[in-house]
């Protein structure tokens, strides 16, 4: 399953660069990521069966278990959506002659190798080539950024190229440091084996382990969106075609927290006690949160708004991987799920609204319940939603994770959270609101829905974080325990 | 051995210094070429090391596509880049040099004083080395904070790989090859990505002065 | 059953006694003033009068006009009703305190004053938005009297605490009880809309303020709306008498004949009072519409003052 | 797993029903959003009997039941989250206010909601009513704070969603936003309660003992319930959205809103601080006690400067609230100083209000609806006259004022006269604090009184007596039967409550026993004609069926009386008296305005009123036209929120630019100081 997984992607890349046919390139892209789909709910059950699914060939380097394959499926259904979204997204574009139907393949092939290079970094168990992976994946998303060739968006591809890359060089200097705190224990082979590290984590050289963590968290934490290396996400969010934006905040965050969770798994286990990390790790979440906070409170452009949102509920994943216990960790990984597909949900209606009135500027946006019925309500739900309002997915996790905070007894950082969290539900109430009701001026602009396809793939994320409000399916949860022991430290 | 390994991370530091107090994009270039071959030199001795004493030919390997791409491919691309885009910028760092280079030291110093004594690290001429390579990090980065054009950011950008690629390599006789391979390929994709982006900002904004990118705001 | 003749009894003699004190009041201020002045019975005969005398409606007005007359009437009787005028035998069935006899108040004059408003007359609305303003303006020193009596009493019931201002003797040695006493005599010439705060015998509109409710009645209305007035003065009056001199030992004892005695001492006292009155009014001009608050203000300041005596002090 | 039920009952079935009820009418509204008529009765039909239901359930609760309804639904896959739903006699008080308000309501949406066939979306409206009501039993009956959140959560969320259903003007929304954003910010103290609740005892069963938390955290937990609770309470300071959101929304929902969800604050409270945390300190009593001074007085002075209807009744929710809120406080005073004779007696006052309010501002935001729907303004300087155009309306109207103004027989004034007597019985010589503190309290409320009266009075006189000051008023005819039929059983239960308060007080007395443990029943005699005062006193009661007797007796004696003197009644129609004037006209009868402005005057320190007058043409003999207009100015927006606002939101955009600058080098800036510091952490660690 894991090759055709991989497979696929690759294969579409070809074929997208051999064909020029626009509805024959719709069409492979959905099918492969039906594929890609399917593949991966396989996968999931075997993950599910045996707990651990490794191919052996190129030296055993594929390697996956529940921890990955949980968000290996994040990206996979998250890039189903995107890609069904896309098709009505590529054509509106089209006929308001925003883009030339040369540029549709380039699009497709950068979107596919993006998501190639993601689910590799998730399915490597060899930290190096996680390392090249993320890597890879800022390579084939800057051109995804830069895609309108505007000024803002090349400016915006270059702040996020260079930025990327300078972070995540620090990460290679902390992998190095993890080879080499691990140098006399391990072979040659083993070198930067996750599993090696794991099993063997008492014998690694702690203070070696320290400077690997700490440039790890710097590195992968700047593709997280961590404060104060959050500076690139913003802009690149606001600026990529919003089912790119959809892919880079619903996905690539997640992809790069996994890195982070996975060295702290081993740090952690070396050092036997989490405060070390913890202290990092909460302190990076918290100044996510505050500058989240700030700039959500006076923000003019609607998807710069829920790229700050998202450095925010990043920083809330990361205070609570700092917290680091099970029910925290659980928490961390539901709220990864849900924020996922709300934030995605809500960048793609956001695509919806930019095509239909063509300006990001929120005040220049009026009446959107009656222009994008069914859009504009899901968005404001998402709104609620992604404020933490019940009974939406988002609630459930932050719940769970401030319930662990005060389980810890660390009142100030709960009350803290607690207390931005409205703050922030004001700011975004306070600046998008006024975009839903009234009746708008300009005449250009008609009632009426575009992007049907896109409509409902927005609709089912829609149903998918209501459920996840009041409860999760069985398998699903026992998936989370598992991956959260993995985390917390069982065998493996 | 060893000590034409100590030298060569000293003159590796010492180039990142020179590097620092270059004025034009061209002896950016160039120096960034004496660095890279120096780590090519590094590389091949401990490569003849490693080969005499346990037959691997990895760091050989590595020395050789060191050559191809550090030393040879990519000044080339930077030079015709740099020769392709038309400069506006007179003064294109924001600091005057010598505060530029008494940073370094300080980098330098800081990196000594925040690495030397953790153990595990302190023995003997590793320290130093790691010291070493990993200012030298510190100061790829403060290179590419304290220059204004495209070209300056990308060989800092270079710097801070060099300096990667040097610790893993006198830390732990290189990463696993497979991992090095990839590393080189990334880069080299990196720096052909960086320069299209550099055509486009200069065809954007009639000018490659990085400062100039600051619409987005807020 | 002889609590009903009680009651009875009390309601007539609320009822007759009513007119006889404004028609004092009236006197004595003319034999002040060196006039005769109206015979001592005027307002008997006014009423009556009124009685026969065909009624004027205006075509504006509904149905809220025509009954406020009686809810008026009736208010200030059952008011009266609760206050013990002659003796201190409670009507078991009937049972009632302070609080509600203000109650009660209250709805004959939320009445009043929206029937003032039902004409569109402009009189009406003014005298209607100044009642709102002085009533407010003086409840709580009301309430904060009465409660300060009840207080020291144990209760908030008229006949308990009458019966204890009886074992006390003479009240009005007490600090806390003469404060008290001045502030309710504050409270009456408010409530009975008497100068200093207003004056019952003009019709300028600038002044008016009870008056200009009235404007709008006529005939057996407005009979009933001026008995109505009378008696609650007189209710008021009687609060005084019997709370802060209850000189009658007789009340309390059963019987026609001590009801009799006490009912003299009754009017005697109700007399002087009303002379009182009469004097103040004669002596003093009527206040600036906006220098009521400070009236009242002094009013609460005083009653205030009564309760920290009281219970702060401990005295 | 799903749905073990530990106690059920006949009151736990008939509470299942309802809300299966509920969940019908939000389906069938939804099924039927076309066919907006049809829809309209079907899901209001299902309301009704879903209240029905809900009223059966408890007052079987309240009279019958001796544990207390327990039901498990279902435990979530999430952790924490369970949904229990628990039902003592607390609950099912709220439950039975909260199922009579939604019957009459739900009667007159029938009549009401009419005027939006064809023009707006009736079934979305029908679906949000009917899970508004839903998510307010939810609240009530919810057993444990994981639920109860979610539940309040929701029902502040579907309760914006319904204040900006008339969303077109600007003012309704920046309304809803006001809320939504207080109610929120009020919520997240709420959650800081719970979680430091939970840290202590690690379950977040609110029927449990909580023992486990130390004195200094309950003084925390119980400042965060009373910000979080007050703010949905809306008691002043943090009532701002209350007096905007409650006359934005529809009528029927304004009911709703002033009705009863305001009263799931004092659930809230009642439940988790008097119950749950139990009292412990004075000072607890104290502050609900001057809050509750403050939101009367405060409150029923801006609604008596009020000229728009609904906003007036809005302010005069906030002056209700702060009587319970006295109630409370004299019960919380009591408590903590184990006097639980008078804490029981004013616990019944606070409740007794709380019913009575839910009545009689449920009916009187009905007639406001009505006033609405036949003439389509709010403001009171157009209307008049209605008493003549719309008879019944007007009738019940008065009975809502006439009780709201607490003067006998009316239900008002018994819950006022027990709050008097508990503060009564509050004083006893030798603690001075509290005794200054209660007899300020006396006066206030007398002060409150009076003006809450008068700011009725003055609705009543300007909108339903005069002249019609508009062609809306004018034209304006009698609502649809069924909505008077609403809004007449609410009047009715008021009248009836005030005659026979002890028909109620049985009941209420169980729920007192079940909180405090004392019943002051037994004090209580008279059966349902008297209600006497418990403390052991003499003298002290009233009985107002009697008195309402006396009355009716003695206006027969004086129809009698005057029959025999002066003959027959005869009447005769002429003009109001205008010296003369002749031509009298409806603009010189008094304003809205004018009849507030002797108080606005004396309380010039409190309303800073502003005057402005426009006069065009010739000032002196012949204007064509002058403009008068006066406002009192919004202190707490002025001086409290408006700096807190501005200063927020000028920090953010100064630290905005500051943090992204745009400059690609700070940010490398920032990531070579973030190595750097980690390195020096790692170092110094």
């Amino acid at each position: 399953m894991g090759f055709v997984l991989l497979a696929v992607p690759v294969v579409a890349v070809v074929l997208f660069l051999l064909i020029r046919s626009k509805k024959l390139q719709y069409a492979i892209s959905v099918s492969a990521s039906t594929i890609i789909m399917i593949a991966a709910a396989l996968l999931t059950r075997d993950v599910m069966l045996f707990g651990v699914v490794e191919y052996s060939a190129l030296g055993g380097v594929f390697y996956i278990d529940s921890l990955s394959i949980l968000v290996l499926d994040i990206v996979v259904i998250i890039g189903l959506m995107t890609s069904i979204y896309s098709v009505g997204y590529l054509e509106e574009e089209l006929k308001h002659g925003k883009l030339d139907p040369g540029r549709i393949r380039i699009y497709y092939v950068l979107m596919y190798s993006f998501i190639f290079t993601m689910m590799l970094a998730l399915t490597v168990k060899n930290m190096g080539i996680m390392w090249i992976a993320i890597e890879a994946t800022t390579l084939a998303s800057t051109f995804l950024v830069g895609f309108y060739n505007g000024k803002d968006s090349i400016e915006a591809a270059w702040k996020y190229i260079i930025i990327c890359s300078v972070g995540i060089a620090i990460a290679l200097l902390g992998i190095t440091f993890l080879q080499l705190s691990s140098i006399d224990v391990l072979k040659g082979s083993q070198f930067l084996d996750w599993t090696a590290l794991y099993n063997h984590a008492a014998a690694l050289n702690s203070s070696t382990l320290r400077f690997a963590f700490i440039f790890i968290v710097i590195g992968f934490g700047t593709k997280a969106g961590l404060a104060p290396m959050h500076t690139w996400l913003p802009d690149a969010h606001s600026q990529a075609p919003s089912p790119i934006s959809a892919l880079l905040s619903g996905v690539l965050l997640n992809c790069a927290m996994y890195g982070i969770i996975r060295t702290i798994a081993i740090v952690n286990r070396s050092l036997g006690s989490s405060v070390f990390t913890g202290r990092i790790m909460i302190t990076f979440g918290i100044l996510s949160i505050l500058t989240a906070a700030i700039f959500i409170l006076t923000q003019k452009d609607y998807k710069r708004l829920l790229a700050y949102s998202s450095i925010e509920h990043m920083g809330i994943i990361a205070v609570a991987i700092g917290i680091f216990t099970p029910l925290s960790v659980f928490g961390a990984l539901l709220h990864m799920i849900n924020h996922s597909f709300t934030k995605s949900m809500l960048f793609l209606s956001s695509g919806n609204i930019l095509q239909k009135y063509d300006t990001k500027e929120i005040s220049k946006i009026k009446g959107m319940l009656k222009i994008l019925p069914v859009t504009g309500t899901v968005f404001l739900l998402g709104l609620f939603a992604i404020a933490g309002t019940p009974p939406f997915g988002v609630f459930s996790s932050e719940f769970v994770i401030i319930t662990a905070i005060f389980q810890k007894n660390i009142f100030w950082i709960g009350i803290l959270i607690a207390v931005v969290l409205a703050v922030i539900f004001a700011g975004i109430a306070h600046t998008m609101f006024k975009m839903f009701y009234g009746t708008n001026t300009s005449a250009e602009i008609t009632a009426g829905e575009i992007n049907i396809p896109g409509v409902i793939a927005i609709v089912v994320l829609f149903v998918l974080i209501t459920v996840t409000g009041l409860f999760i399916p069985n398998p699903l949860k026992e998936l989370i325990e598992k991956a959260g022991n993995i985390i917390i430290g069982g065998q493996v | 051995m060893s000590d034409y390994l100590d030298v060569l991370s000293v003159l590796i530091l010492l180039s990142s210094f020179i590097l620092m107090a270059n004025k034009r994009t061209k002896s950016h270039i160039r120096t960034f070429r004496i660095q890279a071959a120096m780590i090519a030199l590094a590389a091949g001795i401990m490569g003849i090391d490693s080969l005499y004493k346990e037959g691997q030919f990895d760091l050989l390997v590595v020395c050789a596509v060191i050559i191809a791409i550090k030393v040879i491919y990519i000044p080339h691309l930077l030079k015709k880049v740099d020769a392709n885009v038309e400069y506006k910028v007179e003064k294109d760092f924001f600091l005057n040099i010598p505060i530029l280079i008494i940073g370094c030291c300080f980098i330098v110093v800081f990196t000594y004083f925040s690495i030397s004594t953790s153990e595990g690290i302190n023995a003997g001429t590793l320290n130093m080395r790691v010291v070493n390579s990993v200012s030298l990090i510190l100061i790829g980065l403060f290179f590419m904070i304290s220059r204004k054009k495209a070209i300056g950011q990308i060989v800092g950008f270079l710097v801070i790989e060099n300096g990667i690629f040097v610790t893993a390599m006198f830390a732990t006789q290189g990463m696993p090859f497979i991992v090095d391979m990839g590393m080189f390929i990334d880069l080299l994709s990196a720096v052909m990505i960086l320069g299209i982006m550099v055509f486009k900002i200069n065809e954007k904004f009639k000018s490659v002065d990085i400062n100039k990118l600051k619409n987005l705001r807020g | 059953m002889i609590n009903v003749v009680y009651a009875v009894i009390q309601i007539v003699v609320l009822v007759l006694a009513a007119p006889l004190v404004n028609g004092i009041i009236k006197k004595v201020k003319a034999l002040t003033q060196k006039r005769k002045g109206a015979p001592l019975f005027q307002m008997y005969y006014d009423l009556f009068k009124m009685c026969k005398k065909t009624v004027v409606v205006s075509d504006v007005s509904s149905w809220i006009l025509k009954v406020t007359p009686y809810i008026v009437f009736s208010t200030a009787v059952a008011a009266g009703l609760l206050v013990p005028v002659t003796t201190l035998i409670q009507p078991g069935w009937f049972t009632g305190d302070i609080i509600i006899v203000v109650a009660i108040f209250a709805l004959g004059r939320f009445f009043m004053m929206l029937a003032a408003l039902d004409t569109a007359s402009t009189f009406g609305g003014m005298g209607s938005s100044r009642e709102a303003m002085i009533s407010s303006l003086i409840e709580p020193s009301i309430l904060v009297t009465l409660f300060t009596i009840g207080l020291t009493a144990k209760s908030t019931a008229l006949f308990p605490i009458m019966n204890f201002m009886k074992s006390t003797g003479t009240p009005l040695i007490h600090p806390v009880y003469i404060i008290a006493f001045i502030t309710f005599f504050i409270i009456i010439i408010t409530e009975t809309s008497r100068i200093p705060v207003d004056d019952p015998s003009t019709h300028l509109e600038l002044t008016m303020v009870h008056e200009a409710m009235l404007l709008e009645y006529s005939g057996r209305n407005l009979a009933l709306m001026e008995l109505g007035a009378a008696i609650k003065q007189l209710v008021f009056i009687t609060l005084l008498v019997n709370i802060f001199i209850p000189l009658d030992q007789l009340i309390g004892v059963a019987g026609i004949a001590a009801v009799a005695i006490s009912l003299g001492i009754y009017l005697i006292k109700v007399v002087c009072v009303s002379i009182i009155i009469a004097v103040i009014e004669v002596s003093t001009v009527k206040l600036r519409l906006f220098s009521i608050p400070n009236l009242a203000a002094l009013s609460f300041i005083l009653s205030f003052l009564g309760f920290l005596q009281y219970f702060v002090f401990g005295r | 797993m799903l749905l073990t039920i530990r106690n059920m009952g006949g009151q736990g079935t008939l509470l299942f029903v309802s809300i299966l009820l509920y969940i019908f009418a939000a389906a069938a509204s939804l099924v039927l959003m076309k066919r907006h008529k049809i829809c309209n009765i079907v899901s209001n039909t299902l309301c009704i009997l879903a209240a029905t239901a809900g009223i059966a359930a408890s007052i079987i609760e309240i009279f019958f039941n001796q544990a207390l309804t327990d039901i498990h639904i279902f435990q979530s896959t999430i952790p924490l989250l369970s949904i229990d739903i628990k039902m003592d006699k607390l609950s099912a008080f709220f439950v039975l206010c909260l199922s009579v308000l939604v019957v009459c309501v739900s009667l007159y949406s029938i009549g009401y909601i009419s005027h939006y066939y064809g023009k707006r979306n009736v079934g979305l409206f029908n679906f949000m009513y009917a899970t508004f009501i839903l998510s307010m039993l939810f609240v009530m009956i919810s057993g444990n704070a994981v639920f109860f959140f979610i539940a309040w959560e929701v029902m502040a969320m579907i309760s914006y969603f319904l204040v900006v259903f008339e969303s077109e003007q600007e003012e309704n929304q920046r309304a809803g936003k006001l809320y939504v954003i207080m109610t929120h910010i009020g919520t997240a103290f709420l959650l800081i309660g719970f979680m430091i609740m939970y840290s202590y005892t690690k379950s977040f069963d609110m029927f449990a003992s909580s023992a486990a938390i130390p004195p200094f955290a309950k003084n925390i937990i119980f400042i965060m319930f009373l910000i979080g609770f007050g703010t949905k309470a809306g008691v002043i300071p943090v009532h701002i959205w209350l007096p905007h959101a409650h006359p934005a929304a529809p009528s029927n929902v304004s009911a709703l809103m002033s009705g009863i969800m305001i009263k799931t604050a004092i659930y809230g409270i009642l439940r988790f601080v008097f119950s749950y945390l139990g009292i412990q300190n004075t000072w607890w009593g104290v502050t609900i006690l001057v809050i509750g001074i403050v939101s009367a007085v405060l409150g029923v002075a801006y609604a008596f400067v009020e000229k728009n209807i609904k906003r007036l009744l809005a302010y005069s929710s906030i002056e209700n609230i702060g009587i319970i809120f006295i109630g409370l406080g004299v019960a919380f005073i009591a408590q903590a100083q184990g006097n639980s004779t008078v804490c029981a007696l004013a616990i019944t006052a606070a409740l007794f209000h709380s019913f009575n309010h839910t009545l009689f501002k449920g009916s009187l935001f009905l007639g406001a609806g009505s006033v609405h729907y036949a003439t389509h303004t709010k403001n009171m300087e157009e209307l008049g006259g209605l008493i003549k155009k719309m008879p019944v309306t007007a009738l019940f109207f008065l009975g809502g004022a006439l009780s709201i103004a607490a003067v006998v027989p009316f239900n008002g004034f018994i819950s006022e006269w027990l709050t008097y007597q508990s503060l009564f019985a509050t004083i006893t010589p030798g603690q001075s604090v509290i005794n200054i503190l209660s007899i300020l309290t006396v006066a206030v409320l007398a002060m409150a009184g009076a003006l809450a009266a008068a700011s009725i009075i003055k609705l009543y006189g300007i909108s339903f007596l005069g002249l019609p000051r508009s062609d809306h008023a004018a034209k304006a005819t009698e609502v649809p039967g069924i909505m008077n039929i609403g809004m007449g059983i609410l009047v009715s239960l008021c009248l009836l409550a005030g005659l026979f308060p002890m028909a109620v007080l049985q009941g209420i007395d169980k729920v007192t026993l079940g909180l405090t443990g004392l019943s002051i029943l037994g004090r209580l005699k008279g059966g349902f004609l008297l209600a006497f005062y418990p403390m052991n006193i003499s003298g002290n009661a009233i009985s107002p069926a009697v008195i309402v007797g006396v009355l009716a007796g003695v206006i027969l004696t004086v129809l009698i009386v005057i029959r025999m003197i002066g003959g027959k009644y005869i009447e005769r129609k002429y003009g109001t008296w205008d010296c003369g004037f002749e031509a009298l006209s409806e603009r010189m009868q008094y304003s809205a305005t004018g009849f507030s402005k002797p108080i606005k005057i004396v309380f010039k320190a409190l309303f800073r009123p502003t005057r402005s007058i426009k006069i065009e043409g010739d000032l002196t003999y012949h204007p064509e036209s002058i403009e008068y207009t006066v406002s009192a100015e919004p202190i707490f927006e002025k001086y409290l929120y408006g700096p807190l606002v501005r200063a927020v939101k000028n920090f953010s955009k100064k630290i905005k630019f500051r943090i992204q600058t745009g400059s690609i080098h700070t940010y490398l800036i920032y990531i070579f100081l973030a190595v750097l510091a980690l390195m020096l952490y790692n170092r110094l660690s």
